[in-house]
């Protein structure tokens, strides 16, 4: 018995911790000046140390890292939301119409997901970029246009198991419009499906990021984590080991992404329910 | 009976809309570069020469691109009939021979990865999922979420940093120094390991995922009550309904087989179809791009095709509602 | 018997004696084993296949391949002295037929040495003496033909498509050192030794070129001793590794200055771009001084209005750079731009906020932030647009562009009429090229200086030009800079000339272990 | 040396540990099944019969708590090892699961999902299992077996797999079958299929525990009745006798609620399990309850007629 109360305090821990970790990188993404020690564009002596005054040294520019790292949360966190919610919204949309109305338009919105999928995305980018100002709502949009398809291919599978189920007929058959079936009866049975893959789809719209500066095709102007790394690998910051520099974000990347995983995870329990009856 | 005649029906329909899908990506993958700012004769001389303007005029002949774009792409479609990719300017070289060369590497790099990846996730994974609540099966879960949380290229840098940077136990960069087996081994070693550690933990998770939905489901209770030792439960029954969803992701894998690792290449510097195809974008290579991204849609439709199938074979449910 | 017991010696001597290869690590990547066709392996191919001239560490153009060349009074007829005994390197001798062979061959088929083909009309080989003669004058020949490669001309005339004919090798060369293998899966060139050469016997039997993907792999290798050396086309060593390769203590600093500069480039065709005032007043709110420290961590120096390094010859001195933000304010207001909404951004005489997009490749990302933050200090509002290179070659061809940021390469700075006119002329086109000015009195000097080979009336010209620069500044340069090359304490002999560095003959024959 | 009855089970009590608070589902439940007779269970759905079914073969999930005893031919089964329980399950006892569409693999015909247990337990040499399948499933009221058996379960109608997993626990000839709500959710003419083919087990000899809430089907099969109300058995005895004369007000409620009397509902609804009233769990529906009611009450022995209420003793 004891054993199984122990258990479950532990998962509570974690997703209390979770929760915690995702509040405190909400806070510094809204006020991050209060938190930061200096300000974002206060330069001191290039390639310092870690020390009192700086805690995690200073970068190739004499930025203060710390202060990076702080300021770096608003762009990264807003990037993954945003996007996120971009691609969750369109992906359920596709679901549920091709899910439910099947025919043709499933065919049709079916063979644009394939076609989303194959499309080569650092070109597509690259495309976008250089037509229209790369901005923080441009990479947004490229970045959540890219990633509903596996929502998509989801949403359409369980459209599909709601749509032969009884209540829905039965909700058909007394003459509710489809809208209205759709709003009412099939989205809140999809949410616990959803909301694993938003948290899904916000880690990989920040990992994606993370890794477009890398590939130096993203906005200079945007500080996030991503860039912040792909600065430390492209000026030195790896060849002289400044883990201080690359390490941080780093963490905090895969900390926000463990945590929305986690949270996405909460619908997810093993149910021991069959047996009791 | 219906049952066969049914999913022989639903795979049809699904061939077509891929036949469809094809076409759009034809035109997509044709006109994707050519949409792109700058100008692939450009790129052909180093930054500091100085190309007279009738020069140029000559080489957008030999390219084909004074031409109309509908012009080429009718002319490009009829190469491709005879399997003619077309000639890369920039890489001297027919299209064909240059991803042959370059897709054996990366299969060889991408495809034992993948393989490895499977072997390390499903089982572990599996097991995990059926004894989730040993400590063991969270520790691993728990190390797979923390390795698919992180970002491909920063995993590979760390790993670059430590083993390569710091220790030097591994070279540098290349598929290999000398042209022989120990080398190539001794340069692919990390790369591998690394695609590999990325694939299994992905896996891993899922096979976990899928055991565990399938474990509360009522027939493996029914299949203990009529006396079945747990782990023929586990390997007869709950296996073949949990690598279901595996299935759709593996096929893709090996679809996106050719398009190569691309941060991996960048950190060990390897020149795989990743940097071919990278290259290509900076440069403007439009024969190599188009050339590329078919060869890879192609492979990715054959996948999906192969994993529409095996679901079919696997699961009767899939296709019966359509 | 005798043939074979040499054919023996021959090729068991490297195997039996410690093969003692000079390895080089660079970021310059070759794309394809095309020995003409790729850009790269335009690069390497100078230490098998010598070009006529080449330049000495001072920058003067000295003889190569060829001994000395004379020049026609109006400049058109040029022949060049091919030294005697030398051999390629499967024995046959070079010769003038060679020399003419490679020169024409470049004008036919290799599409960045059109204008050969566009101008040779003769070409006349007595002996060792080739003359080439054009329909226009040329008076900076001698360095155009420091890049043009010879190649042997029973080997060449074959191929149908020198362009584009591709071989992993090996390629006969008359160099000390003969290109045996490029091997684009291993990332490296290996050279071998010409076993033919009569110059003075290198001590290495074997060079190694490798390239990496990144600059720290790249320095990496250096400091764990697997690499020599590291040479990068028209660049210096990373700076920010400078450090660490210095305490790996097996390392010497070679410092050099270079005409290679960061500037900031104008488009004159643009309000308020085309006021001088206007450009005069942003060169006193960039602070120089800060500059130097970030891009150059300290190996670099406050520029001069004159644009021209020291490093090159005919450099004067000309009123420094001032980093001066009152001065700038003042300078904009008399200019007509006041900030009478008290936006804090001044405007133009259309009465709109002045907002420049800063238009720039990926790589000059922290450069541009400073920029920003410098002139918007001044009240001139700044957009950074970055764009990945290809990108930013069209997008600055059309001007579609405010203000950029971009570099000069030593090679660049001496292209068309020299002292970085190439840069600016308007008439020329090309990648690294702005083209932004069409002012006569500028136009007319490049023209003068083209059509003279006169050293006095040259150096009078370069004056000239670098006044023009100090009072119109088309470009303001950011940082004069020096290139570091490292180079091995365990091997001296080390000769570094500005064009290629120290990928030179008298490198690769000097430098030995010491003993 | 007096046989030993076919299944002794003596003060069974389960209790669930579900976050929190603990459920108590089954609480001193014992009954005695002897051969060849059929036993009964009724009461409302969520009165932990099904429970007691699992329970017999230790079929709970670790969170369960079971106390008391199994005794099958005299063998403790909670004391077994898994091996030996392992020998029991299927070939001895059998359950014929409660919601067939969910109890059959989705992803094996019917035919295999009948082989693999029969291969498990050799019941039937190689050659002969082919054409002993087939039997069973014409048994259980498939016309065409051969073509049934290739079919996958999705592709079968509810009664279809209803068919399918009583096939399944016979094809394995257990002397004990327990029937785990047979006829819940099928029609009229299905409920009769069933009904015939449990007749023909009882006719074959084999022992049936019925946990049913169909009143109609266990008057007709079964010749032991006990009656349970929220984890309790509150009447048990000879089920004509309790069907003429029924004794406790719960079981009376319970006849009056059938369409031939009235379809008349029994106030109120079954006492959560968390916080379970003592004493008698029906006292707050009953007609006849008083304050006698609220003391814990054992089951009285009324010539052989069990019953738990105040109003006997």
């Amino acid at each position: 018995m004891k054993r199984g109360r122990c258990k479950r305090t532990l998962q509570d821990i974690s997703l209390y911790l979770c929760i915690g970790v995702i509040t405190l990188f909400f806070i510094l993404a809204i006020i991050p000046e209060v938190f930061a020690p200096f300000p974002e564009n206060k330069r001191f002596i290039p390639y310092m140390d870690p020390d009192t005054v700086h805690f995690l040294g200073t970068d190739d520019m004499g930025y203060d890292i710390f202060s990076l790292l702080i300021y770096a949360a608003r762009i990264s966190l807003l990037i993954g939301f945003c996007a996120g919610g971009f691609s969750i919204f369109i992906g359920t949309a596709t679901g549920l119409v091709s899910g439910y109305f099947r025919g043709w338009i499933d065919d049709l919105l079916m063979a644009l997901t394939d076609i989303v999928l194959i499309i080569p995305k650092i070109p597509a980018i690259i495309l976008i970029s250089a037509f229209l100002r790369p901005s923080i709502w441009i990479l947004i949009l490229i970045l959540g246009f890219f990633s509903w398809e596996t929502t998509a291919r989801v949403v359409r599978a369980r459209t599909l198991q709601m749509s032969t189920s009884g209540h829905v007929l039965s909700a058909r058959s007394l003459g509710f419009s489809s809208y209205q079936i759709l709003i009412s009866d099939i989205v809140p049975v999809i949410f616990p499906v959803l909301l694993p893959k938003f948290m899904l789809t916000i880690t990989g719209a920040m990992i994606s990021e993370a890794s477009l500066s890398f590939l130096g095709l993203s906005d200079p102007t945007m500080n996030s984590w991503g860039r912040m790394i792909s600065d430390a690998f492209t000026h030195g910051g790896f060849i002289r080991e400044m883990w201080w520099w690359f390490l941080p974000p780093a963490i905090c990347i895969s900390g926000a992404i463990i945590s929305f995983i986690r949270i996405g995870m909460v619908y997810e329990k093993p149910g021991q329910e069959t047996m009791v009856e | 009976m219906g049952a066969s005649f049914l999913s022989f029906h639903y795979l049809i329909r699904k061939i077509f809309r891929y036949l469809f899908s094809f076409v759009i990506i034809l035109l997509v993958v044709f006109l994707l570069p050519r949409m792109m700012p700058g100008d692939p004769i450009a790129n052909l001389v180093g930054e500091d020469v100085y190309l007279s303007p009738q020069k140029i005029l000559e080489l957008r002949s030999a390219f084909g691109l004074d031409s109309p774009l509908h012009e080429q792409f009718f002319v490009y479609c009829m190469k491709l009939y005879q399997l003619d990719l077309g000639y890369s300017f920039h890489m001297h070289a027919p299209v064909s021979s240059l991803l042959i060369d370059r897709a054996a590497w990366t299969l060889l790099y991408i495809g034992i990865a993948i393989v490895c990846g499977i072997i390390i996730g499903v089982g572990p994974g599996e097991k995990a999922g059926w004894e989730s609540e040993k400590w063991w099966a969270h520790f691993l879960s728990a190390g797979a979420v923390l390795i698919s949380s992180t970002p491909p290229y920063l995993l590979s840098l760390i790993v670059l940093v430590i083993f390569v940077y710091h220790f030097g136990w591994f070279p540098l960069k290349g598929f290999y120094d000398t042209f022989d087996i120990t080398s190539i081994i001794h340069h692919l070693v990390l790369p591998i390991s690394v695609l590999t550690v990325f694939y299994a933990s992905r896996n891993f998770l899922i096979m976990r995922g899928a055991v565990l939905s399938e474990k509360c489901q009522l027939y493996p209770q029914f299949v203990r009550s009529l006396g079945i030792p747990e782990k023929d439960i586990l390997s007869g029954h709950i296996r073949k309904n949990a690598i279901i969803p595996l299935i759709t992701l593996i096929a893709l894998d090996f679809g996106f087989l050719f398009s190569g690792a691309l941060f991996i290449e960048i950190v060990f510097s390897l020149n795989g179809m990743g940097s071919l195809i990278y290259d290509a974008i900076l440069s403007r290579d439009y024969p190599v791009l188009t050339g590329s991204f078919l060869v890879i849609s192609v492979f990715v439709i054959m996948a999906n095709i192969l994993s529409d199938i095996l679901c079919i074979v696997l699961d009767p449910r899939t296709g019966r509602n359509e | 018997m005798v043939l074979t017991a040499a054919i023996l010696a021959c090729c068991c001597l490297p195997v039996m004696a410690e093969e003692k290869i000079l390895r080089v690590a660079t970021t310059n990547e070759v794309k394809s084993p095309a020995f003409i066709g790729d850009y790269t392996l335009g690069l390497f191919n100078h230490i098998s296949n010598p070009p006529l001239m080449q330049m000495d560490q001072n920058g003067k153009l000295i003889g190569l391949l060829a001994d000395h060349y004379e020049v026609s009074s109006d400049n058109t007829q040029w022949t060049f002295y091919i030294k005697e005994n030398q051999f390629w390197s499967d024995g046959t001798p070079v010769t003038g037929d060679d020399v003419a062979f490679s020169i024409q061959m470049y004008g036919k088929s290799v599409p960045n040495a059109g204008w050969i083909g566009e101008t040779l009309t003769d070409t006349a080989v007595d002996g060792n003496k080739v003359t080439f003669t054009f329909n226009k004058p040329y008076t900076n020949l001698a360095l155009e033909f420091t890049s043009y490669s010879i190649l042997p001309r029973h080997i060449w005339e074959s191929v149908e498509n020198p362009n584009e004919y591709t071989s992993t090798g090996p390629y006969v060369g008359a160099g000390p050192f003969y290109l045996d293998n490029v091997d684009l899966n291993a990332g490296k060139v290996i050279f071998k030794r010409n076993p033919y050469w009569k110059g003075t016997s290198p001590a290495y039997d074997a060079v190694e070129i490798s390239w990496f993907k990144n600059e720290d792999a790249a320095a990496k290798a250096l400091e764990s001793g697997a690499m020599d050396t590291y040479w990068k086309y028209a660049s210096s060593y990373p700076y920010a590794a400078v450090d660490s390769l210095k305490s790996s203590g097996t390392f010497e600093i070679l410092e050099k200055p270079t005409s290679g500069l960061t500037f900031l480039g104008f488009n004159l065709k643009k309000e308020p771009l085309s006021d001088i005032s206007f450009r005069d007043a942003i060169s006193y709110a960039i602070n120089y001084q800060e500059m130097v420290n970030i891009a150059t961590l300290g190996y670099g120096r406050v520029p001069n209005r004159g644009f021209i390094p020291p490093a090159m010859d005919g450099y004067i001195s000309t009123q420094a750079m001032e980093y001066n933000p009152e001065t700038a304010k003042k300078k904009l207001e008399s200019a007509g731009y006041k900030d009478s909404n008290g936006n804090g951004i001044v405007e133009g005489n259309d009465g709109k906020d002045i907002v420049l997009d800063l238009l720039i490749r990926n790589a000059y990302s922290r450069e541009a932030e400073l920029v920003k933050e410098y002139l918007e200090k001044v009240g001139i509002g700044v957009e950074i647009r970055s764009v990945e290179d290809n990108t930013w070659f069209e997008l600055k061809d059309t001007y579609n562009y405010d203000i950029t940021l971009t570099r000069t390469t030593p090679w660049g700075m001496l292209m068309h009429a020299n002292w970085a006119t190439g840069y600016f002329d308007s008439r020329r086109t090309g990648q690294g090229v702005l083209h932004t000015v069409d002012d006569p009195v500028f136009l007319e000097l490049c023209d003068n200086i083209l059509a003279t080979t006169d050293t006095t009336l040259l150096n009078r010209y370069a004056q000239d030009v670098q006044n023009y620069y100090a009072d119109n500044l088309p470009g303001i340069p950011l940082y004069w800079k020096n290139d570091i090359t490292p180079y091995n304490k365990k091997i001296t002999g080390w000769y570094s000339n500005p064009l290629y560095g120290i990928m030179n003959e008298f490198t690769l024959t000097g430098v030995k272990p010491v003993a | 040396m007096k046989k030993n009855p076919l299944l002794q089970v003596s003060d069974l009590s389960v209790t669930f540990q579900t976050n929190g608070d603990t459920i108590r589902a089954v609480t001193g439940f014992s009954c005695q099944l002897d051969y060849g007779i059929c036993t009964a269970i009724i009461g409302e759905s969520g009165c932990g019969k099904s429970v007691i079914a699992h329970a017999i073969l230790r079929l709970l999930p670790e969170t369960a708590l079971v106390t008391g005893s199994v005794q099958f031919k005299g063998k403790d089964l909670y004391s077994l090892s898994l091996e030996e329980l392992n020998a029991i399950r299927g070939r001895q006892i059998g359950i014929i699961f409660q919601s067939p569409d969910r109890a059959l693999n989705p992803t094996y015909r019917i035919y295999r999902q009948i082989d693999v247990p029969l291969r498990n337990h050799q019941v039937v040499p190689e050659k002969k299992r082919k054409d002993h399948i087939l039997t069973t499933l014409r048994n259980v009221g498939f016309s065409h077996p051969n073509e049934a058996a290739r079919l996958f379960p999705c592709h079968c109608s509810g009664g279809m797999n209803q068919r399918a997993v009583t096939a399944v626990v016979l094809s394995l000839l257990p002397d004990l079958i327990i029937a785990d709500e047979p006829t819940k959710g099928l029609d009229s003419l299905r409920v009769s299929d069933v009904k015939s083919s449990l007749l023909k087990v009882k006719d074959e000899g084999r022992t049936l525990l019925l946990v049913t809430h169909d009143i109609c089907l266990a008057q007709d099969l079964s010749e032991e009745l006990l009656v349970m109300y929220a984890g309790e058995i509150v009447e048990s005895g000879k089920t004509q006798d309790i069907l003429q004369s029924p004794m406790h007000p719960y079981t009376r409620g319970l006849l009056k609620s059938l369409p031939e009397n009235g379809f008349i509902r029994i106030p109120g609804s079954a006492p959560s399990y968390a916080n379970m009233p003592s004493g008698c769990r029906f006292q707050d529906r009953c007609a006849y309850a008083s304050e006698r009611c609220n003391n814990n009450l054992e089951l009285l022995n009324k010539n052989g007629r069990m019953v738990r209420c105040h109003l006997f003793c």
